[in-house]
């Protein structure tokens, strides 16, 4: 009941904040506060509770799945459709990393968002509530339509609220994960059919998918029907095409979603469902799994470095850091597997808070393009120390978050593929290229003229206020206890990925 | 039967009269892409009409069945109701236009 | 009849020609007469007499008095035949008529193609199409009908006098650019 | 929480301080707060140093665990520290010289803005520092790795408005990364082999586990060497060090002098049991120290600027290191490591000073005639330059340095060849400190002495020139006398050089020998007859070689040209995504398509005709 309601508050929330703002628009923003922050603090308590040792007991629970928290209620019988949320520690911290971005992507939006609150906010909480149902579905009906959910509210937040080419960015936004969509739909049918056909009953329930085995030729097929949709939104490297004009496009809190959330489903699904729904067609393609996640950390990283626009620079390095998380995924060793989920936490938190920083950075200075920055740490030292904490992240700097997992994604998939994980490991040099050469171009260097920084007219630069402190303080928090603490988040996952 | 009453009339060719129907649809069609004037191709487009007519009333004797002659009866109610429409038009288009020429009625081009 | 029938087909066929040739409509128009009589005859040499009387009365007659009205009413004369023959070029015309008679070269072969059978051709009375259409084809009669009214009524609309041009979706946009072009 | 803890730990509150609230404290304040938390951590240095030696138990290890830091599947990492001799020689130094130099910075950054900074990044580089030489496993010690590259990447690009300077610090940065990375894939295939990333344990199963001379224990040695040469600068990643130099003085002396670039060092040395077990390794070591302290040498003879020449001259000597390390020479690398500390700290520093005076000159050509007016610090140089030129006896850096030689010849990995390039080393490093003293401190005053180094900055010096005279007596050649403090504290640790033959008396009077000519030659060339210099700069050939060493032997401009530049120009041309313009092809050939497509709906009836007409005949075409 506990998952349905989180998912309720959020959607309740956001149409709440849409009816709000007819009368007064002041109130929205808390709104939307105040229902993602009781969100997380569900989540917060879950996770406290669970990870105390709180797992339940596996005796009342028919399948073997051993979820932590399960709800279902059915929902069109006829067709084997049924509203069922299941939670384990994946999905858990999975959820928690939503809300809590979700969080501050609604802090990153206070002063940002000046149209049209109303509606913005409704788009926000129901792409958080779209993730966190993507996240906790395990009806695969459910699960698709969870998968549209976060899809359409996204646009609209990057066409209506983004910048000056957000039509070109949310068509493209749109087509790539629709065309994916659409083809993992097409996947489902087909497992809903086979299994209905080999005497399971229709149904489109996870726990009865899972024990379907289509032929291995079909098997394939349908994998890469579903390989289509999570590849598109990880992304793998040749379809991550709409993932920087999108990124760059959308407002601050958009791509603080986009980066740190909508990429994780990606993820997620690959682990939730093609490595148990198929092993052996997933076995198979591994290599080539594999060898497309070394590409995306290498091609990634080197057009972040060709990169002019801070933003897009950004993005290219969430193409590199989930090119590790796909080849985590596809080594299938449980070691990389924890390094996945690591650094789909971690990869949330940092890149994350490269683009809130990126925006704030917009806020001030009116421009992306890092050609027209520079020696801004003379002026904002704060925010200088905290991009430098969240670059030395993101080139993979040990203490901080990413380190750990980037390096139990590599130690984990060494023994399945020693020329590719050698090669991924050269990816570690071209993060620090681009990383470096971004804090020297924004922070470093000679200082910019006064003419370029008072556009805005609100004077000189200023450095960091107080709700930018929270909202970077909060992530550095996380990153730096993702560093130094990993082993709660590992034990959380541990079970399950030993049953994969 | 009842045919045994009927007076019999001496025998024609069945494709003869198919081959007639043919060439007056040809020349039908052979009006409706030559010429461009809209009164013309409608007339044309009555010749046509009327050659798959003959071409029923010819199957229908063949057959000595009278399904023929009642499908001749629909082209003609389709034809009344063709032209009158269509002769509308023809003069909507001429007072709007001050022309008959289809070439400028291309209003439904795909810009 | 069979010299009926042949006759009669020529002369089909002739005016026929005719019809299409014309650069005056009133020209075309009584070739075209000329052209439903002798099908009439051709349906009469065929056995059905009660086609042909229609044939005569409703195109022939109804028909062609329409279209006379039209060319009547537009005051289509020597200005529009000069019109006819600017637009009658060869380049214009040949292509497709070269086209048509393949096609009709098609249709020949492939009605010559089949089995030859002289037709023993009997009288099929009105009666029997009477009979016949409001048996099995009591639902085509009234689908006819409803096509006649609906010609009617859209032809009543359709040629009620209007000196506007446009369908308000179009006109709208025709107003938008008008005022684009005021503006530059 | 053991004691231990408080080593690293004071630091890393003084980063934390200065770091959150540096602003709003005062410089006094915040001098109190980063020199005082390194010196504590020296003073609990020593305390423990001295607790060693009273042990007299040279195989004693301390270890603490702080928690479990992460463990999945086989692996098990935990944060766990543990310090062996070898450790503490090290941690001496970190913190020990690490304190002086923090008391020197006290006031030699005094007036800077960024005051604050400079000792928490400082702070920040002891703790890192530290933790690399005390973690108890290789994860942890590749955090400790890492941190200093950052520290040190920090350091370099202090002054960030100048874009050298920031470029220096990159280019420092993403050179020693090419070795982590290296160090990471040893790492990697080291625990495939043996499941663990315990430095105790690795070192005990590792004999059992790799037959010798295998080519995966050689894979894994080299791939560890690749790893100490991007820290520690040596041929081929020696290209950061010289323009390191951007970065303060006393950071040079503390990060590219005692302390990180070492780190290689102490790699190597901790996972000697690795390299000894590949004969191939150990040779490559050799060579590649052999090569570099020839050609760092040789480029430390022409620079002008005098902190290059010791940042060359640095270099040159970790190649001694490295040359040691590869004949088996472990504790001799050690040691020599230990002396150098001191006497390279004192030079940077004691450069910095003349720096400062000279009002930020670092042409030593503009310098000149400061023996009088800057009595202490020429004073202290002397010692420092004296002891870098391994002067017989008198100076650390004979003791050290004569040791090296020794087992260059001597050691069963050693030979003929290595010794003669540490032979010319020693003289071309005679020469170089000749002639740094000569045109620096003597000859007649060109620039005017604008500021006079106060108590906080000669006091350091005197110090570590104390040391650098004093820190050899540790450890005497056998044949002079029995005293081998050094590798007697050692002797738990490392294993002791098998030597091939007793005896060095010959190699040492030859490496005297070379000291000395190196000594004279100098004095010659910059003192007695600067004419012949003047000539030979304006030779032609005499003058393309110059500039040939003046360059670093055009490693970077190789590098630049075949390395930097095409990958520059790569994404450059890739800017805009491959893959874009592909999706932008199909984009465009819908669009295309679609163009063609409309051009059928014209509007015009009679094209449709024919558009019905040609469908027709089609099915004719279809029935005929």
């Amino acid at each position: 009941m506990i998952l349905i309601e989180m998912i309720g508050i959020l959607l309740g929330g956001g149409i709440l904040c849409w009816l709000t703002a007819g009368w007064n628009s002041a109130y929205v923003k808390w709104i939307a506060m105040t229902a993602v922050a009781a969100d997380l603090l569900i989540a917060a308590v879950l996770f406290a509770h669970f990870s105390a040792g709180g797992m339940p007991q596996t005796a009342t629970a028919p399948t073997a799945m051993s979820w932590l928290v399960d709800y279902r209620r059915s929902w069109i019988p006829s067709l084997g459709v049924s509203l069922h949320l299941s939670m384990d520690g994946l999905s858990l911290l999975l959820v928690l990393l939503t809300f809590f971005l979700g969080l501050l992507s609604v802090l990153s939006s206070w002063r940002e968002i000046k149209e049209r609150q109303g509606f913005y906010y409704f788009n926000l909480l129901w792409t958080l509530g779209g993730i966190a149902g993507v996240f906790l579905a395990t009806d695969l009906f459910l699960f698709y339509f969870f998968w549209e959910v976060m899809l359409v509210p996204m646009y609209l937040l990057i066409l209506l609220w983004g910048d000056s080419n957000r039509r070109y960015a949310a068509y493209k936004f749109f087509l790539f994960t629709q065309a994916g969509g659409l083809l993992m739909l097409l996947s489902i049918l087909a497992l809903y059919f086979i299994h209905g056909q080999q005497g399971g009953g229709y149904s489109f329930d996870y726990s009865d998918l899972l024990h379907t085995t289509p032929p291995p030729a079909v098997a394939r097929w349908i994998l890469m029907g579903f390989l289509a949709a999570f590849a598109v939104k990880l992304p793998v490297v040749p379809f991550h095409n709409w993932l920087p004009d999108a990124h760059s496009e959308a407002p601050t809190a958009g791509s603080l979603i986009l980066a740190g959330l909508l990429l994780k489903t990606g993820a997620y699904g690959m682990i939730r469902f093609i490595l148990p729904f198929f092993p052996q067609a997933s076995a198979a393609i591994a290599p080539w799994a594999m060898g497309f996640g070394v590409i995306g950390i290498l091609y990634g990283a080197l057009l972040a470095f060709a990169q002019t626009d801070l933003k897009r620079l950004i993005a290219y390095t969430s193409v590199s850091h989930m090119g590790f998380v796909l080849l985590g995924i596809f080594a299938m060793r449980e070691m990389a597997l924890h390094g996945v989920v690591l650094q789909l936490l971690a990869h949330g938190i940092s890149t994350g808070a490269l683009f809130a920083v990126a925006g704030m950075i917009k806020q001030r200075l009116h421009t992306r393009d890092i050609g027209q920055m520079g020696g801004l740490w003379k002026a904002m030292p704060s925010m200088g120390g905290m991009a430098m904490i969240f670059a030395m992240a993101s080139l993979g700097l040990p203490l901080l978050g990413n380190f750990i997992a980037e390096f139990l994604v590599l130690l984990g998939a060494f023994p399945q593929h020693v020329t590719l994980v050698v090669i991924a490991s050269t990816g570690l040099v071209f993060s620090a290229l681009y990383s470096l050469r971004m804090m020297t171009k924004v922070f470093f260097g000679p200082a910019v003229a006064p003419a370029a920084v008072d556009i805005g007219g609100s004077g000189a630069l200023r450095d960091m206020d107080g709700r930018e402190w929270l909202i970077l303080g909060l992530l550095c928090i996380g990153i730096v206890l993702l560093g130094l603490f990993p082993q709660p988040i590992i034990d959380m996952i541990k079970e399950q990925m030993l049953r994969l | 039967m009842r045919s045994n009453k009927k007076k019999y009339m001496p025998p024609v060719n069945s494709h003869t009269v198919l081959v007639v129907a043919a060439i007056l649809f040809a020349l039908g069609l052979c009006g409706v892409l030559t010429r461009k004037n809209v009164l013309f191709i409608l007339i044309s487009i009555e010749i046509m009409l009327n050659a798959a007519g003959l071409a029923f009333v010819a199957a229908g004797a063949k057959w000595r069945q009278p399904d023929g002659q009642a499908m001749f009866l629909f082209i003609l109610a389709m034809a009344a109701a063709e032209v009158s429409v269509g002769l509308a038009l023809v003069m909507q288009i001429y007072h709007q236009h001050k022309t008959m020429d289809v070439g400028d009625l291309n209003k439904l081009k795909d810009e | 009849m069979t010299t009926v029938f042949y006759i009669s087909s020529l002369v089909a066929i002739l005016s026929t020609v005719m019809v299409i040739t014309r650069y005056q409509p009133i020209h075309a128009l009584l070739y075209l007469v000329v052209s439903f009589l002798a099908v009439a005859m051709i349906f009469l040499s065929l056995g059905a007499p009660f086609v042909a009387a229609l044939e005569v009365i409703i195109y022939a007659g109804a028909i062609m008095v329409l279209f006379i009205f039209v060319v009547m009413m537009l005051n289509l004369d020597k200005e529009t035949a000069a019109q006819e023959r600017i637009w009658l070029q060869p380049r214009v015309w040949i292509g497709p008529s070269l086209l048509t008679l393949l096609l009709l070269a098609g249709m020949v072969v492939l009605l010559l193609r089949g089995q030859r059978t002289t037709m023993r051709i009997a009288t099929v009375d009105a009666r029997q199409v009477a009979l016949s259409l409001y048996g099995g084809y009591i639902i085509a009669v009234e689908l006819a009908g409803f096509l006649l009214m609906a010609g009617i009524v859209g032809a009543a609309h359709i040629g009620k006098h209007r000196t506007e041009s446009m369908h308000r979706y179009l006109r709208k946009d025709e107003e938008q650019q008008k005022e684009i072009h005021a503006a530059s | 929480m053991n004691e231990l803890a408080f080593i690293p730990a004071l630091p890393l509150l003084g980063f934390l301080v200065l770091s959150l609230g540096g602003r709003s404290l005062s410089r006094n304040a915040v001098a109190c707060v980063g020199a005082g938390s390194v010196c504590i951590a020296a003073g609990l240095t020593i305390t423990l140093c001295v607790q060693y030696l009273q042990g007299g138990n040279a195989a004693r290890v301390d270890e603490w665990v702080a928690w479990r830091w992460f463990a999945s599947g086989p692996l098990a990492v935990p944060v766990g520290f543990r310090v062996d001799a070898l450790s503490l020689v090290f941690m001496f130094i970190i913190t020990f010289v690490g304190a002086l130099i923090h008391l020197y910075s006290t006031a030699f950054m005094r007036d800077d803005r960024g005051y604050a900074r400079f000792f928490a990044c400082m702070n920040l580089f002891v703790c890192a520092m530290l933790i690399l030489v005390m973690a108890g496993n290789l994860v942890l010690l590749y955090l400790g790795w890492e941190g200093v590259g950052l520290c040190s990447y920090l350091l370099i690009g202090f002054w960030y408005e100048t874009p050298a300077n920031c470029a220096a610090a990159n280019k420092a940065f993403l050179i020693t990364r090419i070795g982590d990375t290296a160090l990471l894939i040893g790492m990697f295939l080291l625990f495939r082999e043996l499941g663990t990333f315990d430095i105790a344990g690795i070192l005990q199963a590792s004999p059992g586990h790799f037959a010798a001379a295998s080519p995966i224990i050689t894979a894994i040695a080299l791939l560890f060497l690749a790893g100490g040469m991007g820290k520690s600068a040596q041929l081929p990643l020696q290209t950061w060090l010289p323009d390191a130099m951007a970065g303060p003085s006393p950071v040079s002396a503390l990060i590219h002098a005692a302390t990180m670039v070492t780190a290689g060092v102490y790699l190597i040395a901790r996972m000697h049991v690795l390299f000894q077990l590949s004969p191939a390794a150990m040779t490559v070591t050799a060579l590649i120290g052999a090569l570099t302290l020839l050609v760092a040498g040789c480029s430390a003879m022409v620079q002008t600027d005098i902190k290059r020449i010791l940042a060359y001259s640095t270099i040159s000597q970790l190649g001694y290191m490295f040359l040691a390390l590869g004949v088996g020479a472990w504790s001799a690398a050690i040691f020599h490591f230990f002396t150098h500390a001191f006497f390279k700290a004192l030079l940077f520093l004691a450069a910095g000073a003349v720096i400062e005076a000279l009002h930020h000159e670092h042409n030593v050509f503009r310098m000149g005639g400061l023996r009088h007016r800057l009595p202490i610090v020429y004073w202290t140089f002397l010692a420092g330059a004296a002891s870098l030129a391994a002067l017989p006896l008198v100076t650390a850096g004979f003791f050290s340095k004569d040791q090296i030689l020794g087992y260059a010849l001597s050691a069963e990995d050693g030979n003929a060849v290595l010794w003669l390039s540490g032979i010319a080393g020693a003289l071309i490093t005679a020469f170089y400190s000749t002639r740094l003293i000569l045109v620096v401190f003597w000859g007649e005053a060109k620039t005017p002495v604008t500021r006079v180094p106060g108590r906080w900055i000669t006091v350091p010096l005197i110090i570590l020139a104390f040391f650098s005279i004093t820190a050899g007596f540790l450890e005497w050649p056998r044949d002079l006398l029995d005293v081998q403090l050094f590798s007697g504290l050692l002797r738990g640790v490392l294993p002791a050089t098998t030597t091939r033959y007793q005896g060095e008396g010959g190699a040492q009077l030859t490496a005297v020998i070379a000291t000395l000519a190196g000594i004279f030659t100098g004095f010659q060339l910059y003192y007695r007859r600067p004419a012949l210099l003047q000539r030979w700069r304006r030779g032609r050939l005499t003058a393309a070689g110059r500039q040939f060493l003046l360059d670093g032997w055009k490693f970077d401009v190789v590098y630049d040209r075949f390395i930097v530049r095409p990958f520059v120009y790569l994404t450059r041309v890739n800017r805009s995504d491959l893959f874009d313009s592909l999706y932008g092809a199909l984009v465009r050939a819908m669009q295309e398509g679609n163009r063609q497509l409309s051009r059928t709906q014209n509007g015009s009836l009679r094209w449709y005709a024919v558009g019905v007409l040609v469908g027709m005949l089609y099915i004719i075409a279809l029935l005929l």
